[in-house]
């Protein structure tokens, strides 16, 4: 398969989860939705380490595989504390710093 | 020696922010009357015959090509003995009344006197732009920290927009010496000492925006109509001791930029420009007078007169003509020597009457004749009458402009007749006419006599022989205007 | 197939293993209770070795680990000054709230990631690195916005900042990709040349590349559009962590982006240099006038910390060696006068009751010179005025912005900072020339968090003086720090035209 | 010693008594002060005479003497030094200036003797002798304009003297002003000659001026004439400069005398003679002098007629005169002019002594509506009114006989349309024969009014009131209004003294100029005038006889008139006045002088700043200030509105930032 549809799927990747910021309210699915743009930053890597056919680009995803669980994770712990304070999870909501 | 007159004011200013209380009115007495024993000796040992003397040149900054480079020539050496003149009796003055903070007031009065003699001695152009940003900075603290608040404005607004509007035109002028100097090294080494810049010269296309960037920072800091806006507030706000000094000094600070760097360095630039700051030197003249006579609140008179009588020296410097900027030099001196007992003495009445209004004054001579005198003086002084060293300077003034632009000249002299009203006017409304209930006639005393008498006998000495200054002065301002005649030609 | 192991220069990783291993230590300690008083201990010590460390490699300049990192004057300099301002985070958090609520050695071990990170990135020299160093020291940063638990202004920022920082990290990753794809190379020389043989200087694709790394670069000084992050978190976290990444994330992404723009895309700066110089007017405009009537002080820095980083940017839009330089020496003046600023708002926090308002400043020029002084001289020196650094910092830029005839961004700098004065110079008029307020002196000393004692506490003193002093000190005698800055731009002497 | 030497010390008196007197005002009695200032005065005097003696002992060709002290100012060529110039035209105006102040300061010594500011008035009036005697003196044109300014300066303090008054004060400032105008006119023109010429000294001047301007009426001749003119005309109340010398009546009456009469005021003929060399390149320049000179007496001797103010109608009869001085020089009779400057000096200075005493005995009313009877009360000072208005008017054998008809006689003998110059001369004459007998037919003979009444009752007296006649209110004596005590000619023997001698040179000090006789002044300044044609030019013996013959005609037919209207018919001036009443409505407001000043230039200047203070500076100004901060500040506005607080508001914005940046690369690649 040529080149361009794995880098057409990844820009869709990225974008799916660009928009998914931009118009989800839960903090949940933005976190996941920030993944999606990982993913597809990851999916062009991979493909143009194909392209070039050297590992760099491979070993670099796998990198970006851990960096992404590690933010999901201080995310998903930001989430709990917010939980914890009965603050509502919505990030809509979070308006105290405006201005 | 300079570096010694240059930084004695900062050191004195330091101890008396450290020392106890009672003492720092002493210790910031001494440092100005050290200072002035020192300009005074530089003074008398200056060759007019010489152009740059006591030159100080050691490098600052190598990685940005600046030096500490000093100097004083035929410009600069009675505008530094100006300053350190016109502290004396500002520091005296307020010793004399007492402040609060008086530890932190005759520190930033003091780092004050040191930026402003910076900007007369240094050499080197961003040393000078360095000490000209400088110089506002305490009157910044000045203005706001002593400054009275008026209807609707507070000292620290005033002070807010006084910073931000004289530095609008530092800033830009900031960009322009750097300019200056990257243009003319052309590759070179990099070197931002003016005598060697105006050696070396620009092209003509980058004087032209240069010379905007350095008159917007001279203009709003003389100020010229129409970039006074922020100086009616601030001048309401300032007290009154500093705001002598700052009247008489720092705005000459400006028109001495236009001598010193402008002309040398942009004379294509000068050449194309001179008749749009004649205009602008009439304008001020013209605004400056008639804003005067309108007013009521005695700063605001000596400050929009100060806008006229900057705009007279503007017109001389822009003359291009020996005789217009020896005559503006002079009248620099003159205005500054002018304006520092007419505050004092406006500080005077305001303690007799309460209040800066000319409107409701009056009478204030009929027990204080001595005062009354002293005040007439200065009035003359003020509106030039002829007899003056004022009027000396501004009759070259006058007679440069005159072989430049005769239709300028004569408008400009209109200036004059309106300066006689106004001056009249406030001295009039003050000290004549019947003496209002509440305002109390009294005699100005000893101590305040012996801070603004010897200014006066100076204006009186000057006024015998102003040639005392021109003298010295002649050989560099004829070298800096020749500078743009040949350019011209 | 034989392996060779690569040779490792011990002597150039010292830095970095000496943080690791102070980062390991502190987070052993966190599970020692006895012990945990000396994590800030622990923690300065091991920023001590660090920059001993790093003074020691001053002249250093070889490739570590296969070329993924190097350590070269640039790399030292700046390492060094995010040392420094670790440093005096570490004492602004002593005695702080957030520490309290998060555990202090769990603080710290956050803090000292980051700056592992921070360290890692000013050597970085390939995209993985790059990419791994930037993450490691945003990742820490999130949550130590988020620290101070009981607040919910703290967890929004945390939240905040991780959500648009990752949007910001995920559009750089897929701008590397992009870069990779074009160059396939990784390092930052073999893409420079592997753009320039494969002849896709201007090919959309990678241009589109180097858009989106800029603009991941961009978010992370603070550069509008991507600003916007900004104030929210300056004022949402924790004092002392906004002292932290008001000048080190400035610090390490300008690393970073000198080192990739100046060497990887350095054949390509005629393509990039409008457009960083149109990012650099917006973030001057809308950072000043942003700033202007904000009541919070924190937050107006955040919005001048925007200005400021269009005015740094600068100095990378000339692409010359005295760019570099310019602005090494205005992120240095930059750390001291934020240093000196926010350390003076952590000792009047504490007193007034974590009051970060300008109005509560009315009148502490009379009653607290210790605050009133830092603070001061910080606005002063962040509107550039003399004898501060800022003043020196300006012309220098200046002077690198006429040689490269990049004079109108030179004269946007100077509208910039007129604009900035009515802001920095109402802090200084409200310190000084207003009366102290009623609100600001009745501080109910019942409640947690006030310390009247505050301004004598050494370690929150030290840094407001050594600040303002070398605020002041390199304004008078400019030329170390200067040498110091040139230091940084040597090191890419040979690779700038 | 040379007649130099002499000069300065002739300056160096006055300007010693004056600040002898200034420093010393708390130290000294005022009678001390009085006699210092009538000795420094009386010096200068002396020394002016030693002046003259020297100087008449020099060659007739070379009888001029100039001497620097030391440079004044030098820069780029034009050098200015401190320097006098002592010539028989010099000499002759020291000598009038130091004797009339000599006399007049011995009046004053008894005149002020009980106001409170007699220091001050001394060191004043020490003061303007000096300066009178520098703009004398002076030996170039900068000089001259300080003399000239400084003279405006003691004037405008004599005026502003009692200055608890309003009026004073005003009048004061409005002499300044108008005075600093012309001021303005000395510089330009001084500017002018240095320019075209490249000297300023006298000497200099008039010697290359003949070279440089080659053909006559050059206009730069021609425009540095009339700029002097501008400064002649101020100094000398010529229209249209005129109408603050009215006002200046505000000072003290021997203010009045000295400055506002006898010396100050004739500084402008003065000029005009000294500059004549210039004025003789440019005829046009002459021409205007003596038709403004023609049309200033003759609408100064129309108010004069009908103003009811004592002082006013002297002032006005002042402004009269000096328009015959302006005729004079302005056609070239040079020592005619000066001769009647003298003599105007002798009798104008008495008649307002004279009045000065009346106004006394009025306890400081000055209306003549309110005057009568005054011959029996005050026998000394009628006899002295009357001798200067017989002089005044020119009855034959004053000394304004033998000065007025001169001038008239040479416009005469000049013909063609010098005529005009002579016609109108007689018709003032005619006029000033009825002002100056109006004044002595109404307040003379008749029943004594009140205040005569208790003089001669009495012989005290009357004490009236300090009160401000303008507004009516209690005055302040402590800042120097004339005290309660009053002082009269025949009580006080300082005035009597001065008001003698001045008398007795008023009746005869024109016997030193009788045509044909003695010719005295002629002679005297002929050095000086020797290089002008016109100067050579005289009318005969026999016509000049018959031109005084002409004018003793019309002056005994005016006297003989005005005695008809006051004492024959005196129902009479009140049917005029109502019969031409728009006449008299115009003379009455000073043919609306101060209007149309009010209306050309002060109105326009005061609009000027009402609009630049209420509008310009408001809106133009603060708009720039504020409209700049408004900008900032609604940016400001803008960029928080969009700082929402949303989070995806963020991301959107960044989406935007990066679309526009990745549109930017994608155009910029393609």
């Amino acid at each position: 398969m040529a080149i361009e549809w794995y880098l057409v799927l990844s820009a869709m990747l990225f974008s799916i989860g660009f928009a998914g910021v931009l118009v989800r309210r839960n903090p949940v699915v933005v976190l996941l939705c920030l993944e999606l743009m990982l993913s597809g930053g990851a999916l062009a890597m991979l493909s143009f380490s194909r392209l070039h056919g050297d590992g760099d680009g491979q070993v670099f995803v796998l990198m970006v595989l851990v960096v992404a669980a590690a933010e999901v994770v201080v995310g998903l712990g930001l989430v709990v504390a917010m939980f914890r304070r009965r603050i509502p999870l919505d990030v809509d909501e979070m308006k105290e710093l405006r201005g | 020696m300079l570096s010694a007159i240059l930084w004695t004011p900062l050191a004195f200013g330091l101890i008396s922010l450290l020392a106890p209380r009672r003492f720092a009115p002493w210790v910031a007495g001494t440092g100005t009357l050290i200072t002035l024993v020192l300009a005074a000796i530089v003074a008398i040992g200056f060759d007019s015959s010489q152009g740059l003397q006591y030159v100080v040149d050691v490098t600052w900054i190598p990685g940005l090509g600046i030096n500490y480079s000093l100097g004083i020539d035929g410009i600069s050496v009675f505008l530094v003995l100006l300053t350190a003149l016109a502290w004396v009796p500002a520091v005296a003055f307020t010793a004399s009344r007492g402040t609060d903070r008086a530890g932190l007031f005759y520190f930033m009065l003091l780092a004050g006197q040191t930026a402003t003699l910076g900007a007369f001695l240094a050499q080197d152009l961003l040393l000078f732009v360095l000490f000209f940003d400088l110089m506002i900075v305490p009157f910044y603290f000045l203005f706001g920290i002593w400054g009275s608040d008026r209807e609707g404005v507070t000292a620290g607004s005033a002070t807010v927009k006084m910073i931000v509007f004289t530095l609008i035109g530092s800033l830009l002028m900031l960009v322009g010496a750097v300019a200056v100097g990257v243009i003319a090294a052309d590759g070179g080494q990099l070197t931002f000492n003016m005598a060697e810049l105006a050696e070396k010269g620009l092209p003509s296309g980058s004087q032209n925006w240069i010379f905007w960037f350095f008159a917007a920072a001279f203009l709003v800091k003389m100020p010229a109509f129409p970039l006074h806006g922020w100086m009616p507030d601030a001048y309401r706000a300032a007290p009154l001791p500093a705001l002598a000094v700052f009247s008489a000094v720092l705005s000459k600070v400006g028109a001495y930029g236009f001598l010193k760097v402008v002309l040398p360095i942009m004379p294509d630039a000068v050449e194309l420009f001179q008749t749009t700051m004649l205009i602008i030197a009439l304008g001020s003249i013209i605004y400056g007078s008639v804003m005067a006579f309108t007013k009521i609140d005695l700063r605001l008179i000596l400050g929009f007169s100060s806008v006229a009588q900057l705009g007279f020296i503007t017109l001389g410097i822009f003359a291009l003509d020996s005789t217009g900027a020896n005559g503006a030099l002079l009248q620099m001196i003159n205005h500054g020597l002018v304006v520092v007992p007419a505050f004092l003495i406006v500080a005077l009445i305001a303690e007799r009457t309460g209040s800066e209004d000319i409107g409701p004054m009056g009478g204030l001579a009929k027990k204080a004749p001595v005062f009354a005198v002293i005040f007439l003086i200065v009035t003359m002084g003020t509106l030039a009458i002829p007899g003056s060293a004022n009027f000396i300077g501004e009759f070259y003034i006058l007679n440069g402009v005159f072989n430049t632009d005769v239709a300028i000249a004569i408008i400009a002299s209109s200036g004059v007749a309106l300066a006689a009203f106004y001056a009249l006017r406030m001295y009039q409304r003050t000290m004549h006419n019947p003496l209002p209930e509440g305002s109390d006639s009294r005699e100005i005393s000893v101590r305040d006599g012996l801070m603004i008498v010897p200014i006066v006998l100076i204006m009186i000495v000057l006024a015998f022989c102003p040639q005392i200054i021109l003298g010295d002065t002649r050989d560099s301002v004829d070298a800096t205007v020749a500078v743009s005649k040949e350019a011209a030609q | 197939m034989t392996f060779d192991a690569p040779t490792i220069d011990y002597a150039g990783l010292s830095p970095i293993i000496t943080m690791t291993a102070g980062l390991v230590l502190l987070v052993l300690v966190a599970v020692f209770d006895g012990v945990k008083r000396t994590a800030p201990a622990i923690a300065l010590l091991t920023l001590a070795t660090t920059a001993g460390l790093l003074i020691w490699q001053w002249d250093a300049d070889t490739p570590l680990l296969n070329g993924s990192l190097q350590i070269d004057g640039l790399a030292v300099v700046f390492s060094l000054l995010v040392v420094i301002s670790a440093a005096a985070a570490v004492l602004l958090t002593i005695g702080d709230p957030s520490e309290h609520q998060a555990g202090r050695p769990d603080f710290l071990a956050l803090l000292m990631a980051s700056v592992l990170g921070m360290v890692m990135l000013t050597m970085a020299s390939n995209l993985i690195t790059f990419f791994i160093a930037l993450e490691l020291f945003s990742i820490p940063l999130y949550a130590l916005c988020g620290t101070n638990l009981r607040k919910r202004e703290s967890l929004e920022a945390g939240l905040k900042y991780l959500i648009i920082g990752s949007v910001g990290s995920a559009t750089l990753l897929y701008g590397m990709a992009l870069i990779y794809g074009a160059s396939a190379a990784t390092d930052f020389t073999g893409i420079a040349s592997g753009l320039t043989e494969g002849g896709l200087i201007s090919d959309s694709l990678t241009l589109v590349g180097v858009g989106m790394i800029a603009v991941g670069l961009a978010f992370k000084i603070s550069i509008a559009p991507f600003h916007q992050w900004t104030p929210d978190v300056y004022q949402g976290a924790p004092t002392p962590v906004t002292a932290f990444m008001s000048a080190a994330t400035k610090l390490a992404a300008f690393a970073v982006f000198i080192r990739f723009f100046l060497v990887a895309l350095e054949p390509m700066a005629a393509e990039w240099d409008v457009i960083l110089a149109a990012l650099a007017t917006i973030s001057i405009l809308v950072g000043n006038v942003g700033a202007i009537a904000q009541s919070s002080l924190k937050r107006m820095l955040g919005y001048s910390g925007v200005a400021q980083a269009g005015y740094m940017l600068a100095g990378i839009v000339v692409a010359t060696q005295q760019g570099v330089d310019a602005l090494t020496f205005y992120l240095a003046a930059y750390l001291a006068m934020n240093m000196a600023a926010f350390a003076a708002i952590v000792i009047h926090e504490r007193q007034s009751g974590f009051s970060d308002s300008i109005e509560s400043l009315r009148g502490i020029g009379r009653s607290n010179p210790l605050v009133a002084w830092p603070l001061t001289i910080a606005m002063l020196a962040l509107a550039g005025l003399p004898p501060t650094a800022g003043f020196i910092g300006k012309l220098y830029l200046f002077q690198a912005l006429v040689e490269a005839d990049w004079t109108w961004l030179g004269v946007m700098i100077a509208i910039g900072t007129m604009i900035s004065l009515v802001y920095y110079m109402r802090v200084v008029a409200t310190i000084w020339m207003s009366p102290a307020s009623d609100a600001s002196l009745q501080v109910p000393s019942g409640e947690p968090g006030v310390d009247l004692d505050s301004p004598r506490r050494w370690y929150l003193v030290l840094p407001a003086i050594l600040g303002s002093a070398a605020a002041i000190f390199f304004g008078i005698i400019p030329q170390p720090l200067v040498e110091f800055a040139q230091h940084a731009g040597n090191a890419l002497a040979a690779l700038i035209s | 010693m040379n007649a130099a030497s002499w000069g300065w010390l002739v300056l160096l008196f006055p300007l010693l008594g004056s600040i002898f007197i200034g420093l010393t005002f708390r130290r000294i009695p005022p009678k001390a002060a009085g006699l210092v200032g009538i000795a420094a005065i009386a010096a200068a005097f002396i020394c002016g005479i030693a002046a003259v003696i020297s100087l008449q002992g020099e060659p007739a060709e070379s009888r001029h003497v100039a001497d620097s002290l030391w440079t004044y100012a030098s820069v780029g060529g034009l050098s200015i030094d401190l320097g006098i110039y002592v010539d028989p035209l010099s000499a002759f105006m020291v000598l009038v200036v130091t004797g009339v102040s000599s006399l007049i300061h011995i009046y004053s010594y008894s005149y002020m003797k009980s106001d409170a500011g007699y220091h001050r008035f001394f060191s004043y009036l020490n003061f303007f002798v000096f300066s009178m005697l520098l703009l004398v003196l002076a030996g170039n044109f900068v000089l001259l304009v300080v003399g000239w300014a400084f003279v405006g300066f003691a004037s405008y303090a004599l005026i502003s003297y009692w200055y608890r008054r309003e009026a004073a004060t005003r009048a004061g400032m409005k002499a300044f002003v108008i005075n600093v105008v012309g001021d303005i006119g000395l510089v330009l023109a001084a500017i002018l000659i240095f320019r075209e010429l490249g000297v300023i000294d006298y000497g200099a001047v008039f010697e290359k001026a003949p070279e440089v301007f080659t053909t006559t009426n050059e206009w730069t001749a021609v425009a540095i004439c009339l700029l002097l003119l501008v400064g002649a005309f101020a100094k000398s109340a010529q229209m249209p400069f005129h109408t603050w010398l009215a006002d200046a009546m505000e000072g003290p009456t021997p203010v009045s005398s000295l400055i506002h009469a006898a010396t100050m005021v004739t500084a402008g003929v003065y000029l005009v003679a000294r500059a004549h060399p210039l004025f003789e390149l440019a005829p046009a320049a002459a021409d205007v002098a003596a038709i403004v000179g023609l049309v200033t007496l003759l609408v100064a001797g129309t108010i004069a007629i009908v103003v009811t103010d004592l002082k006013r109608i002297i002032a006005y009869s002042t402004m009269s005169q000096i328009g015959y001085m302006f005729v004079a020089v302005g056609i070239g009779a040079y020592s005619a002019g000066m001769f009647h400057l003298m003599t105007h000096a002798f009798f104008k200075a008495l008649l307002f002594m004279a009045a000065g005493s009346v106004i006394a005995a009025m306890a400081n009313i000055q209306n003549i509506d309110r005057m009568k009877g005054f011959y029996k009360a005050m026998p000394f000072t009628a006899a002295m009114l009357i001798i200067g208005a017989l002089a005044l008017s020119g009855f034959p054998g004053t000394s304004g006989w033998f000065s007025k008809d001169e001038i008239i006689d040479f416009a005469a003998f000049r013909g063609g349309w010098y005529e005009i110059f002579a016609i109108g001369g007689y018709i003032g004459a005619f006029m000033t024969a009825i002002y100056s007998f109006r004044i002595i037919f109404r307040i003379l003979p008749g029943p004594p009014c009140e205040e005569a009444a208790h003089l001669i009752e009495t012989g005290h007296v009357v004490h009236g009131e300090p009160v401000n006649p303008a507004t009516g209110e209690k005055e302040d004596i402590e800042v120097g209004y004339p005290g309660e005590d009053h002082h009269i000619a025949e009580q006080a023997m300082g005035m009597k003294i001065g008001m003698s001698v001045l008398g007795f040179l008023a009746l005869v000090g024109g016997l030193v100029q009788i045509p044909g006789v003695t010719e005295v002044i002629t002679h005297f300044l002929e050095p000086t005038f020797e290089d002008s044609p016109l100067a050579a030019m005289h009318p005969t013996v026999a016509e000049a006889w018959k031109g005084l013959a002409k004018g003793a005609v019309i002056s005994v037919v005016g006297i003989a008139f005005t005695w008809w209207l006051y004492i024959g018919r005196p129902s009479v001036p009140e049917t005029l006045r109502r019969t031409f009443s728009p006449i008299y409505t115009l003379f009455i407001n000073k043919w609306y002088g101060d209007e149309i000043i009010d209306f050309l230039i002060v109105k326009p200047v005061k609009g000027f700043g009402r609009f630049a203070n209420n509008w310009f500076e408001r809106y133009a100004i603060g708009g720039l200030t504020n409209g700049t901060i408004a900008i900032v500040r609604s940016a400001s506005g803008a960029v928080r509105d969009l700082q929402t607080g949303m989070l995806r508001g963020y991301a959107l914005l960044m989406a935007v930032g990066t679309v526009a940046i990745l549109l930017y690369f994608l155009i910029r690649g393609l």
